[in-house]
């Protein structure tokens, strides 16, 4: 049983991605959407707790969000994976539940 | 599976809506159903049908009328947060006293019942606001 | 109707600056009469919106924080708090309203419906859900 | 003073506009004068005059309708921010082909220059927002 | 020549307050209003900073705002001065500007 | 109409998530017809709204950077970026488009719009305002 956690704020203004990163578990994932695709972002002041974390949770980002605000490939964290809204759902399917850290 | 879908923030000025109405539209391209969506807080603003955007942006009420009735989503939108936010559908417009309603197609108001149902019959909900 | 599911509403925002609160306890309300599992998680932010002697008379918006002590009415009677939000805000359990609920199977002694938790233990109840609304 | 108030948020949702009409009631209780004030973004929400809130809640649009009656203060509406977010009066309406308009008395639909005008013309600007 | 800076989020979920006092300068006026107040709050994670920068910048709180949220006054940071809104149109009128925190 | 005012647009928000960025990017264009001394502020997330290659079909909102870089035709010509912020988000000035002005003074050179300061510098430009609006 794992969840799938929802971030759609940018983790430099807001503590949302903190506080989901604080509560995840073992062999959650968190995808990053909106806003929230700023924290996946490498070299950045929160990158690091994110690469952490990534040990033991899968993190992901929806690609048309960060298309949009034109984050450069070369500047993502490698650990987190990209999908589109169709990955988006499987990824809803897959995990046993969701949680949106609004 | 069924995926129930809540929407929390008016449209234009947070991307929610935009993000919901996209993944629904995943969803049921996957063959996945989306038996109901509930709009919840600010969400209920998408539901008016006086909407204007610029001819170059989307029109998100249109859109999710228009996904609504191709795939028979049941579009709820929560009569407690709609009245407190000025949207009415004709029968609320004359029972409240007002000389106008703005409800658009395709959109119903009713309660709070209907989210915690949607949570009890779907196999996943997903929430899209701020 | 299936059978019960677990419900968590989890609430992380301040009340009044905005509705989130509110309308989550509307939610919370409805949902006691489709006898589900109810859980109320206030973590973050959400930890103000249980403070004792809220008064709102002088910013003209309703106090809806009597509220939370009628949930034991509805049988909604888990309330957890994250110890770790309590503490980077400076606050102490004791500036917490106190919530009680009535437990019919013990001569209806009064129980408290807050529990204070930690923060491992708060995700260790997250984990546990069917479904998890946020507010 | 000329005192120029700017509300960035909806009704309800956020205390923007409740904080904002309580400074503006100070200010003229003070002897100030609050010549306009200036609805945008989910601001623009403020002025819909089908809202119906609970008996036990405030109106905030009543409110703001008499404060501005009483004071004579402009109340104006951005029409970009309001055509977005269904915020029509009755010549927008007619204009856009829509067959309701939901503005509320005391209010009146305008441009942006009309908030750079205050800017200009008051002697000081208090935002309002989220 | 000084400001009023006014922030209306809670400090622990928002990083206005935080950017806002980066940015005072000396003779500034900082006046914490709607869940702004939060960051009147003695004894948090953010009060150090609050009681540091009050040291060349006047901080306020809006009264109604910290008893609606229920926030005794023994818990507040005494360099954090109680004004009501007529007090808030004054501060207004006394700086040479305001800049709001959005 | 008064003398010029000094009128500062502080942006400190990403673009897309929310509707801000846009509608100040609104507001700035208006203003430019009233012949006040007019400046732009990114700080925090605002920085965010520069970046370069923003493509926004996946997500079916419109593009409005391109918007920035027609401001020059309006006269709008000071574009104040803050260093820290963009360190704190792992960008460099170079992440960011670059948006010119020409110069009708000195036969219509180019000049860069974006100046990085920094943020005692930043502060120092907010205090030298009439009016300031943020977004």
């Amino acid at each position: 049983m794992s969840t799938l956690h929802t971030v759609n704020k940018s983790p430099f203004g807001d503590g949302a991605l903190s506080s989901c990163i604080a509560h995840c578990k073992a062999g959650d994932g968190v995808l990053l959407i909106e806003d929230g695709v700023y924290g996946a972002l490498a070299g950045s002041a929160i990158s690091e707790a994110v690469v952490a974390c990534s040990a033991d949770v899968a993190f992901y980002r929806l690609e048309g969000d960060v298309a949009a605000r034109g984050l450069p490939g070369a500047k993502l964290i490698r650990q987190v994976k990209p999908v589109g809204y169709d990955g988006f759902v499987d990824l809803v399917t897959e995990y046993d539940r969701t949680q949106s850290w609004l | 599976m069924k995926l129930g879908i809540v929407v929390s923030e008016g449209p234009y000025t947070h991307q929610a809506a935009d993000t919901a109405y996209h993944f629904a539209k995943a969803a049921l391209d996957k063959g996945h159903e989306v038996p109901r969506v509930f709009f919840y807080h600010d969400g209920v603003n998408v539901a008016t049908r006086l909407s204007v955007p610029p001819q170059d942006e989307r029109h998100i009420q249109k859109n999710w009328t228009a996904l609504a009735a191709a795939n028979d989503i049941d579009m709820v939108v929560c009569i407690a947060a709609a009245q407190r936010r000025g949207i009415l559908d004709e029968n609320e417009a004359k029972r409240q006293g007002k000389d106008a309603s703005n409800l658009a197609e395709g959109f119903r108001i009713s309660g709070l019942g209907q989210l915690i149902e949607m949570g009890i019959e779907c196999d996943r909900m997903v929430m899209f606001g701020d | 109707m299936s059978d019960a599911k677990k419900f968590l509403y989890v609430n992380r925002k301040a009340p009044y600056g905005t509705i989130y609160a509110l309308e989550s306890l509307e939610v919370v309300l409805i949902a006691a009469a489709f006898e589900q599992d109810v859980s109320l998680a206030f973590l973050d932010d959400g930890v103000f919106q249980l403070t004792r002697d809220q008064s709102t008379d002088a910013i003209g918006v309703k106090n809806f924080s009597p509220t939370f002590r009628a949930l034991g009415d509805y049988e909604v009677t888990k309330l957890f708090v994250e110890k770790e939000s309590l503490d980077e805000r400076g606050l102490d359990p004791s500036d917490l309203q106190e919530i009680v609920w009535e437990d019919e199977e013990e001569d209806w002694e009064e129980k408290p419906s807050i529990r204070i938790v930690s923060r491992a233990e708060m995700a260790d109840i997250m984990a546990d859900q069917d479904v998890v609304l946020s507010f």
